[in-house]
Formats: structure tokens, sequence, C-alpha cells
């Protein structure tokens, strides 16, 4: 396709995106909402909408007509800033997620991703590592103690746990010998012994390296039980105290974003990405797929509420300790036996 | 190819002994560093004895390579060790001998501190010792030679509390080193003229020479500083001085190194290179000069002296001067022949006297002595036996060695043979002398008060455990006995000078010279060589030592005679004076007056000697060396380089001034300038 | 097509812009940020000249640069900390002595 | 002319991140500026066809590295400098150094560099290459530097560990 078609494209393509993952952000805060009401036996948002669906257009709605209230000795351009930063970095690393095959709409053969390159993961690692700045600078340029805590402990929990997260994954790129996340899910397709599907969790004896993926996840997104720049009952609300109205949104859509492109690549690295069954008429052979993921998604994403609402919060030093003696040595550990494995089967 | 020989065992043992001893001989009783001592020094000895029993299966000379130690383009020197019939009598002699005062010395030092130090050293001179003798280049040998001179300057300091002994030990280190000095000239001499200092190739090179007849050469002036050398070691003229004094030192080191062995080592030296002597006639007439002074300077003195031990230094370097005269009239072989027999006769004379010495409780003075006859038989008979020995009656083995000498020494010109003689009849006489004062007439000392005195030996055998023969039997006093340690080593260097001469018994007297044959090839082998073109080479060297001498038996006995007569008027004198009428000395002393008090003062030669070099030595390094060059030179330059750096430092140190902008800055400038520098030299 | 001149110097920019920091910066932190700064403009040669002579090793060469700086930030922060403790001042015109 | 476009507009990225790292007062800012040198850096890797360099440069340098920074800058609560006269030298020698070698660097290299270009991806040093050079023939310096790595960090922990705070265990 010439330049101006694959611009049109691209364009098209990222707005989509950008559309689902906004609202699929908002709908996963409901979620989280309802489901951790019930599990504490509430019932959550109800009054706006059938079952409250309509809750997240209020709370958008809300945010945007609350006054916008900066306190005085804050530094005026980083405080501005840090959102924008936080919620740019999160937005930007869906940009090299596959959702799925590639589909055929008019002659135009495109893949379902915004743009595959072959350092994708990288680039996602990347992208989040710098995802920190915001956290850290809102923190320090709102010129309040807890903010300053709360940012001092994200970047230094940001920066810990990134170490085991990078290293959980060494292990399937080792497998597939890429770092395109298309080629990671395409060579997780098919099934070993007839019936387990030959996912790098089952296959390549990952699950080791999912446990860990999925802890530094957790403290990656600052959720519970590893959210301590946040922790309420200490530091009222950690980095963003001193924040409100749409800024405040911002890094709350942040937040949520990036569990939601963690959980993504959790699918495509761990689970067979889109991966599933496929059967009946095209479309619905195109869009299979996507439905597969958008599950395993779902799925991860109610962990992440499932996990909230039953574990308590950790002590700092506990969580320092838990990333760098017990998560960073067992990373290591499994990258060196899954290098043994390979290097045994090649 | 001749059978492996393992020569190196040889020196190797008694290092070993002296290295157990001196590491370990602090921890060890008495016992354990006799055993070790002995040891080691008995199996060298065996070892030489099985060296000698293969000998005669050996290609003479034996080479045994060892190892590599220099090598410098042309010029190599190795540790390697040369056996030829000279090097087995030598060993023969100082393991042999060694062994024996080895035995003797633990009786002798039982009670004296620093047992095992006094081992260890006697060890370690072994060790050099052999180097010294085994040593088949000059360098290997002068290793040995100076190792030899510092273990007798530890022993000759063994006392080293004793303030005469160490002033002693340090004046032997010094004399010494004008000799090694000497030595080491001659050495230089040797590399930038052959380049080589392994004896076969220098000898290989020197023998087409010819005799330098005409005034002096290369070879003379090699052979001077040989023999500077050997007179520093064995104490010639005029660097004797050291010897006498060395007595400060235990009895039995003054036997072994000053009198058997070590002393002897100069004449080893220039009968090793007599091939060079040969073809230096100057020199070999200084060394024959050298050696008749001596012998006659010696002597002399010797008469006057009145410690037993310094009368025997003075006949040890009178002796030496025997042998010098030997090799100076080019009768080598004799000279180690003499060499050979001074060594039993001379090294038992010294034990005696330190038995002597032992019995009278450390009484050195033989004016304290006497009569001792029949307190101590053993002693007295052995010591007898010695005299007659050194004084050259017949059948004894200075007879044979001494008569040798004359003889040759007569047939290169009478003087030699008329001094020779004369200082033969003195020798009779001075030790006559002694053995009169120390054995006859009645005691005169008082071993009684000295029973419990400090250096009590007194006790020793008691406290030795070794039953001494009549030990306790006697009624008084501590004259007694020495434990049979210290016997035996006696009765069997007795026996040696007794019979020791007897192989080497001239033809004049119905003998047939083995000893002169055997050394024979050592010292005939290459003069054909280098004689047999240019005519004469010292003509009655090559008839006598070739065949039978031409001037007959007849004269050969003749002179025997008168050299045996010398002995006996030189008895009979010593008889009149110290047994008859024993106060006739001091009359003859008074009458001779200031020429005695000369004589008794060794002619002065201590005191010249201060005069002229100690004192101006002293004084000029006092005022030159200390306070010209090393205060205002050396202290000077490095106090003012100090407060040079100082100053410059002080006017420098603020460009550092800590501010790490600054450092900075200096870099930056500074690497601008190198990228500048390096862009010039690149466009040009 | 850019020339590969302008990548060099570029990056020669990038080090100069360094050194001069290094200079007239008083903050220790900005010091040690304006040798990062140098660093930086050394990598941007190296795979620069890479590129010039299809050289993999020069890219090499910046993994071995990343990992120096990496450790040189780690010690050079924690003397910075040390510092600040004993000093309390992070102007390094005031941190001019060894002994306190 | 699209790569030059993007090698211009990043590169002019650069120096304006690296001059502002120079105005700037505080150090926040600096390392702020610095950040968008090193980010900028990335994509001019990316130009060179260095991709991995590129994800590398910008997870470890600004994604570890300057976080380091900020972290301390925050830690310690640095504030603007004050611009003390400390050094002269600095003043008088470092900046016309500066000036004369950075010049004559510029010369040398527009002289001497010649015309040669590069396109876009020149070199593409994708990951398995890069890997493959690392584990064969730079096996020894990649471990050496482990090696240095670790010192780094043992060295980073004695150094900022708190002196008496042993000592408040040993009291208490």
């Amino acid at each position: 396709m010439n330049i101006t078609t694959f611009i049109i494209v691209s364009f098209i393509k990222t707005v989509l995106a950008l559309f689902v993952l906004l609202t699929a952000v908002a709908y996963t805060v409901w979620l989280e909402r309802k489901v951790v009401g019930h599990m504490q036996n509430r019932w959550g948002p109800t009054r706006v909408g059938p079952f409250g669906l309509l809750q997240p257009l209020a709370d958008g709605v809300k945010f945007l007509f609350k006054e916008d209230l900066t306190p005085p000795h804050v530094y005026k351009p980083l405080y501005i800033a840090a959102p924008i930063i936080a919620v740019m970095c999160a937005l930007t690393s869906i940009a090299v997620i596959p959702v799925g095959n590639w589909i055929t709409i008019g002659g135009l053969h495109i893949p379902l991703q915004i743009t595959d390159v072959n350092i994708g993961l990288l680039i996602i690692l990347g992208v989040t590592s710098l995802g920190v700045y915001g956290v850290a600078l809102a923190g320090w340029s709102s010129n309040s103690k807890y903010s300053l805590l709360g940012g001092l402990r994200a970047s230094a929990q940001m920066i810990s746990y990134e170490i085991s997260l990078g290293l959980s994954l060494v292990g399937v790129l080792m497998l597939t010998g890429s770092f395109s996340l298309r080629d990671i899910v395409d060579a997780q397709s098919g099934t070993f012994w007839w019936i387990i599907p030959r996912w790098n969790i089952f296959y390549g004896g990952q699950f080791i390296a999912f446990f860990i993926y999925l802890m530094s996840a957790y403290a990656e997104t600052n959720r519970i039980p590893f959210d301590l720049p946040e922790a309420e009952t200490e530091l009222v609300a950690g980095y963003h105290t001193e924040y409100s109205a749409m800024k405040f949104a911002m890094f709350f859509m942040a937040e949520y974003a990036n569990m939601i492109t963690v959980a993504a690549v959790a699918s495509l690295l761990f689970l067979g990405g889109w991966h599933g069954p496929v059967f009946g008429p095209p479309l619905l052979q195109a869009l299979l797929p996507v439905f597969w993921f958008v599950l395993r998604i779902f799925c991860f994403l109610f962990l992440y509420i499932w996990v909230r609402g039953t574990l308590p919060r950790f002590r700092y030093d506990q969580l320092m300790a838990f990333g760098w003696k017990f998560l960073l040595p067992l990373a290591i550990a499994n990258l060196v036996v899954t290098a043994l494995v390979v290097a045994l089967r090649s | 190819m001749t059978p492996d020989l393992h020569l190196w065992i040889i020196p190797v043992l008694p290092l070993v002994g002296a290295a157990v001893n001196g590491f370990l001989g602090k921890k060890f009783s008495r016992q354990t560093v006799t055993a070790v001592a002995l040891l080691f020094s008995g199996a060298a000895f065996a070892m030489v004895l099985l060296v000698a029993s293969r000998f005669s299966s050996l290609s003479v000379p034996h080479v045994e390579f060892l190892a590599p130690w220099i090598r410098a383009g042309k010029f190599q020197v190795d540790f390697s060790f040369y056996l030829d019939q000279l090097s087995l009598v030598m060993l023969l002699v100082v393991t042999g001998v060694g062994f024996l005062i080895h035995i003797y010395a633990v009786g002798y030092m039982w009670e004296e501190g620093g047992f095992y130090r006094f081992f260890t050293y006697l060890n370690l001179f072994m060790f050099f010792m052999l180097t010294l003798v085994l040593a088949s280049n000059y360098l290997l040998m002068f290793i040995g030679w100076e190792g030899v001179g510092l273990a007798s300057y530890l022993l000759i300091g063994f006392w080293f509390t004793k303030d005469s002994a160490a002033s002693a030990g340090k004046k032997a280190f010094i004399v010494n080193r004008v000799g090694d000095f000497g030595f080491l000239i001659a050495l230089f001499l040797l590399i930038k003229q052959f380049g080589s200092l392994n004896f076969d190739q220098v000898f290989q090179s020197v023998i087409p020479m010819g005799p330098e007849t005409g005034g002096a050469g290369l070879l003379t002036a090699v052979g001077l500083l040989l023999m500077v050398g050997a007179a520093g070691k064995s104490a010639q003229i005029p660097l004797y001085v050291w010897l006498p004094d060395a007595m400060e030192g235990p009895t039995p080191v003054s036997a072994l190194i000053h009198a058997a062995t070590m002393v002897t080592a100069g004449v080893y030296m220039v009968s090793r290179s007599h091939v060079i002597f040969e073809r230096a006639p100057m020199a070999l007439t200084v060394v024959a000069i050298i050696g008749t002074l001596t012998a006659l300077f010696a002597a002399t003195i010797g008469i006057t002296q009145t410690d037993i031990k310094k009368v025997l230094a003075y006949s040890t370097i009178s002796q030496l001067g025997y042998m010098f005269m030997a090799c100076g009239v080019g009768a080598f072989s004799a000279g180690i022949f003499h060499l050979m027999t001074h060594a039993f006769f001379k090294g038992l004379l010294f034990l005696a006297a330190g038995s002597v010495i032992h019995a009278v409780s450390g009484e050195q003075d033989m004016r304290q002595m006497g009569g001792l006859r029949t307190k101590i038989p053993w002693t007295f008979w052995t010591m007898t036996i010695a005299t007659f020995a050194i004084a050259g009656i017949p059948p004894f083995a200075g007879f044979f060695s001494k008569d040798e000498i004359l003889w040759r020494a007569y047939q290169v010109s009478w003087v030699y043979w008329f001094i020779g003689l004369f200082t033969a009849f003195l020798t009779s006489f001075y030790m006559f002398r002694l053995w009169f004062m120390t054995f006859f007439g009645e005691y005169r000392g008082t071993a009684e008060a000295h029973e419990d005195s400090g250096h009590d030996l007194a006790h020793d055998n008691t406290r030795a455990g070794a039953p001494a023969p009549h030990g306790h039997g006697h009624g008084h006093g501590g004259i007694h006995e020495s434990p049979w340690v210290m016997v035996i080593p006696l009765v069997v260097l007795a026996f040696l000078s007794l019979t020791g001469g007897w192989i080497g018994v001239p033809g004049s007297l119905g003998g047939s010279n083995h000893f002169d044959k055997f050394l024979g090839p050592v010292f005939h082998s290459n003069i054909g060589a280098g004689a047999e073109g240019h005519g004469l080479v010292a003509p009655e060297e090559k008839d006598t030592e070739r065949h039978e001498p031409q001037t007959g038996h007849a004269t050969e006995l003749i002179f025997t005679g008168i050299s045996v007569f010398a002995g006996l008027l030189g008895f009979f004198l010593a008889w009149q004076l110290y047994y008859r009428n024993p106060q006739l000395p001091q009359q003859i002393a008074a009458g001779l007056g200031s020429l005695y008090d000369a004589v008794v003062h060794k002619y002065y030669i201590d005191e010249l000697y201060a005069t002229l070099f100690v004192k101006p030595l002293i004084a000029g390094s006092a005022l030159i060396l200390w306070h010209g060059i090393d205060q205002d030179v050396i202290d000077a330059s490095v106090d003012n380089g100090a407060h040079g750096a100082n100053e410059v430092s002080d006017s420098i140190r603020h460009m550092q001034s800590g501010n790490l902008r600054s450092y900075a800055g200096w870099v930056a400038a500074g690497a601008a300038a190198v990228i500048a520098y390096m862009i010039w030299m690149g466009t040009r | 097509m850019v020339p590969i001149s302008y990548y060099l110097i570029l990056s020669g920019i990038l080090f100069a812009c360094g050194v001069t920091g290094f200079l007239i910066k008083r903050n220790i932190i900005s010091i040690f940020m304006s040798i990062e700064l140098m660093l930086n403009g050394v990598n941007l040669s190296f795979v620069a000249f890479a590129a010039q002579w299809h050289a993999l090793s020069g890219q090499i060469f910046v993994f071995f640069v990343m990992v120096v700086a990496a450790a040189e930030a780690a010690v050079g922060l924690a003397i910075i900390i040390a510092v600040y403790r004993t000093r309390e001042t992070l102007n390094i015109d005031q941190v001019d002595l060894l002994k306190l | 002319m699209t790569h030059l476009i993007v090698f211009l507009f990043f590169g002019a990225l650069c120096v304006a991140g690296a001059v502002n790292l120079l105005v700037q007062r505080h150090p926040i800012n600096s390392a702020l500026s610095l950040v968008v040198v090193m980010a900028s850096l990335a994509v001019e890797y990316l130009l060179l066809g260095a991709e991995f360099v590129a994800a590398v440069q910008v997870i470890v340098y600004a994604g570890a590295i300057m976080v380091l920074f900020v972290f301390v800058i925050m830690l310690l609560n640095a504030g603007e400098e004050e611009r003390t006269k400390g050094s002269r030298v600095a003043l008088l020698f470092g900046v016309p150094g500066v000036l004369v070698g950075s010049v004559l660097v510029g010369w040398v290299l527009i002289e001497r560099t010649g015309s040669q270009t590069v396109s876009a991806g020149a070199l593409p040093g994708a990951p398995r290459t890069i890997g493959w050079l690392l584990f064969h023939n730079f096996l020894l310096p990649f471990e050496v530097t482990s090696i240095l790595v670790l010192i780094a960090i043992m060295g980073a922990v004695v150094l900022a560990s708190h002196p008496d705070a042993d000592q408040g265990k040993k009291e208490g």
C-alpha cells in the first residue's frame, strides 16, 4: 500500500484503538467497583442506568466539570506535565499490541495492530519504564510530604520490579527468539498431547515466569497488594494527593490503561494471545480471535480485582524484600533453567 | 665416559648439616646437634672415600657439570666440579681432618654457649672449602674462597662478646679483603684475556704461550695478583698479620681453619694455576721469595712467643711459607705433600694444645704450664709425635715433605735452601721449646685456682658424661686428661703424622716417591707442551720433575742429613735452654736487648700497619668519606632536593585548589591543546 | 540520505555541551548529568561510525558504555548522597576539601 | 528527504535539550531535559538502524538511570543552584578550551569525514545479531562488565548505607 493509505489506515486504527481503550478503562473502573462491591456484600454502583452501567459516563462528566484547582507552592510546569506524561505513556504502549490476525477489508490486507515493529516488546517495556516519571514528578512537584513520599515509593518500587518483570519475559523471548509480539503469539499456536494448548505457560514451562510477571505487574501498576505509592491509610492518596478534577482523572486513566496493557502483554506472552477455536462465517472467523483475546484480558483484569478484594497491603520493606530477595533470584533461576532447556532442545 | 660420581653430594652434605643445625639447632639438644653435625661431615668424608676408591677407574681430569650459571654470550661460567689428583688429595685432607676435628670439637665445646651455632659455622665452612676445592672454574673457586673467609670470620668471632675476638674476626676479614681484591683483578684479567674462567679453557689457551722470561707480561701480572690473593688467604708476608689474632677463636677452629685447611687454600690455588706460574718466572720467583721470607720471619717470631697457640700460629705461617717456597721453586707436588703432612701434624698440634689448655683450665701461657707429662699422657705422647713430625725428624711425616722441599729449593738456588734450613732449625727449636716448657719441669701454674673460675673447662668431661681416662683419678686440681671424644682424634692424627710421610719417600731413601708420581699428571702433563719449544723454562724443573734427578742420590742424602742435623740441633738447644737450665733464656734475652724486644713485639709489624694504613684510612674516611662525601654531598643533595621540591610544590599547589571545576577547566584546556597538536600533526 | 558527518557533528555538539555543563554547573548532580550527556554524545558517534563502516561492534560498544554508565550512576549517586550527608551541600564550589 | 527532516528535527531537539540542561538552574529541569535528549537520541539511533540500541537507550538510560537521578534529586530535595564564583580557572581556561576543541573537531569532521551518506536503517542492529556478537566475539568483556556491575551495586550499598544506622542497631 502506498504512503497515504498507510497513514489513513494507521490513523483510523489509532483512533479506534484509543476509543476502545478509553471505554475499556471506564468500564474496568465500573467492573471493579461492582465486583469489589459484591465481594464486600455491597451493591456497588446501581443508580445510573441499568446495573449502573452509565456510571462511568457520569464520572467522566463529573471530572470534566469539577473545578481544577492547583494548590499554591507547587512547581507549576511539572505539576501540570506529570499527569500528561503518565497518561501518554500509558496510552502509547497500546500502539504495538496486536489484538488479532490479519484481516482483509476491500483488498487491503491489514494487521489488527496499530504498528508491527519487530521490537514491540522492548517498546512496551521502554514506554512503561518512562511512565515512572509521571508518578515521580507528580509526587515531587506537588510539594507536599504525602505526595513526595508517594512519589519516592513509586519510583523506587517501579525501578525495582521492572528488573524482575523484564527477566521474567526473557524466558519467553528465548523460547520464541523474537521481540515481535506477533511472532511470539504465532509461536504459541497449536496444541500438544492432542489437547493442551501450546501456550508458553504450559508448553514452555514458563508458569514460574508467569507468576513472577504477575507479581511484578501488580507492583508496576501500583495495584493492591503493592499500592504503597497511594496507600490511603498512610499517605492520604500518595502521589496524586494534590491533584483534582481532570488531572486526577488522567492518573486514574493511566493506572487502568496500564492494567489493560499489562493484561494484554500477559495474555500475548503467556496465554497464547488470540488463539482459540475458530469457526463460522468469514466475518466471525475474523472476529473470533479478537474475542478470545479480549476474553483473556477480561479474566486477567478480574483477577486483578479479585486480588484487590482479597489481599491486604504489604509493608514497604516487605515489598522491597519480596522484590529483591525473592522475585529477582527466582526470575534468574527460571532464566537459567529455560536457557538449559532451550540449549538441550536445540 | 667415566661413571657418574655425584660429586655434588660432597659439598652439599655439610651444607644440609649446616642448614639443619642453623635453622632448628636452637631447639635441639646438644646430643642432637652433635649427631647432625657429625653425621653430615662424616657422610661427606665417606663420600670422598668412595670417590677415591673409584678414582683409578676415572679419566682424569673428571669434570662434572651441574647447572648453567652465567651465560653471557661467549663468556660462560657453570656450576661444575673438577676432580683430579690434586683436588682428590685436598678433598681427603679437608673432609678427613675436618671430620676428626668435628669429633674433637664435640668434647671441647660441650660446655660452651651457642653449641649449635659453632657446628653450623663449622659445617658451613666445610661446604665452602669443598666448593673451593672442587670448583672447575675460578669464579666458583672464588665463591668458596669468600665463603671460607666468611666462615673463618664467624668462627674467629665466635665469642663475639669478647671484644678482642670480635676485632680479631674483623681484622681477619679485612686483611683477607685485600688479598681477595688481588684475586678479583686477576680474574678480570683472565676474563679480558681468555674470555673464560674455566680451568680447562684458560690452561688450554695458556699452554701454547711461551714463558715471559724477559720482563713482566700478562701472565706475570695474573700470577702476581693471584699471589696477592694467596698471600691474603694463607697469611704470607705482608698479609699474615691476621692469623695470630685469629687464635682468639676456639681451638678446634684454629686447628681446622687456621692450620689444616683454609690457610692452605692459597697454596692449592697457586698450584692449581701452576700452568700460569710456570710461564711467569718472575711471578714464581716472587712466590718463592715471599714464601722463604715468611718462613724465616714467622719462625723467628715464633721463638719468643709464650702463648702456646700464638707459637703454633706463627709456626703455621712459617710452614705455609715452606709450601709457597716449594711452589715458587716449581715443586708443586712437594708443596702439596707438605700441605698434607702439615695438615696432619699441625692439626694434631693445635688439638693437643687445645687439650693442654683444656687440661689446665683455659690457661694459654706456657710459663704457667710445665710438668704436664705425667698428668695428661695421651696428649703428651700425641703432641710428642707431632712435634717430632714438624721438627723434621725421620721417620715422621714432616721430615719427608720438608726434606723434599729443601732439596728442590737447593736445585733452584742455595739461598732458598739455606734459609729453609735455618728455618727448619728454628722450627724445631721453638717447637721443642714449647714441648719442654709445657710438659717438663715442674708445674708452674695454678690450675686449682682456675678450677671454679668463669671459663671453666675443668668440669667438661664430668658434665659431658664422657669417661676421662684419668679424669678423676687425680689427686689435685683441674689438671686432667681430656675426654675420649677429644683423645681419639689426637690418636688418629698422631698415627697419620707418624706414617703420613711414607707415601712420599724420595728415591734417595730407597723409596719411590709415590705421592709425586700420583700428582704427576697434574703438574707434568702440560709442562712439555709449553716448555719443549722454547728452551729453558726453569731448567731445574725440567730435569727434576721429569726423571731421576741428575744430581744423584749421594748429594740428596747429604742434604737430608744436614736438615736432620738441623732439626736435632734445634732439639738440643731447646733441651739446653728450657730443660737443663731454664733461667738461661732470660739472660740471653736480656743480652739481646732491643732486638729481643722487637722480636717479642713481632717486629712491631702491627703497629707499623696501624700507623701506615689503619689510622690514615680511618682519618681519611672520617674526613673525606663521612664529612666530605656522605654529609656534604649525599645528605646535602637529598636535603636540598627535598627543600627544592618543597618550595616548588609550595608555589604550584595553588593550582590544586581542590575545586573540581578548576580541574575540569585544566583538563578541557589540555584536551584542546592535545587535539590541536594532533590535528596539526595530521594535517601537516 | 543524511551525511554521516551530521551525526558526528551532532555528537560533537552534545559532547561539547556536556563539557561546558561540567565547567559551569555548580550542582553536583547537574555536573553528573553533564557527564551522562557526554557519554551519550560518544554513544551517538559510536553508532554513526558503526553505520559508516558497517561494523556492528560499534553498537556493541554502546552497550558497554551504557553498562559502565549505569554502574557509574549507581556509585556516583551513592557518593553524592554520602557527600550531602557530611557536607549538607550540593554546591561543588563548597566541596573542595578532602577532610572535613 | 523525510529521513533528513526527521534527523534534523530530533537533532534540534537533542541540542535544545542539551542547551536547556545547561541553562536550567534547577537540577530536576536539567534531568528532564536530559531525558528529552536521550529519547530523541533513541530516535536518531532508530534512524541509523540501531533499533535494539534505541530500545535499550530508552529502557536503561531514560528509564532507569535518569529515574535514579530524579530519585536522588527528590531524596536530597535539591533546590536551585546558587551561582557561586568558585573557580576562575574553569571560565578562563576551560570554556575557551572547550570552544577551541569543539571548533577544531567540528572542522576536522566536516573536512575529513567526506560526504558519505547513510540511508535510514543503514546497519540493522537486530537483537539477534547483537546478541550473537555479544555472546561470541565480546563474551569476555560482557562477563567483565557483569562483574563490574556487581561491584558497583555493592559499592553503592556500602556508600549510601547510613553510617550510624548499624550503630543504632548495636545500641538499640
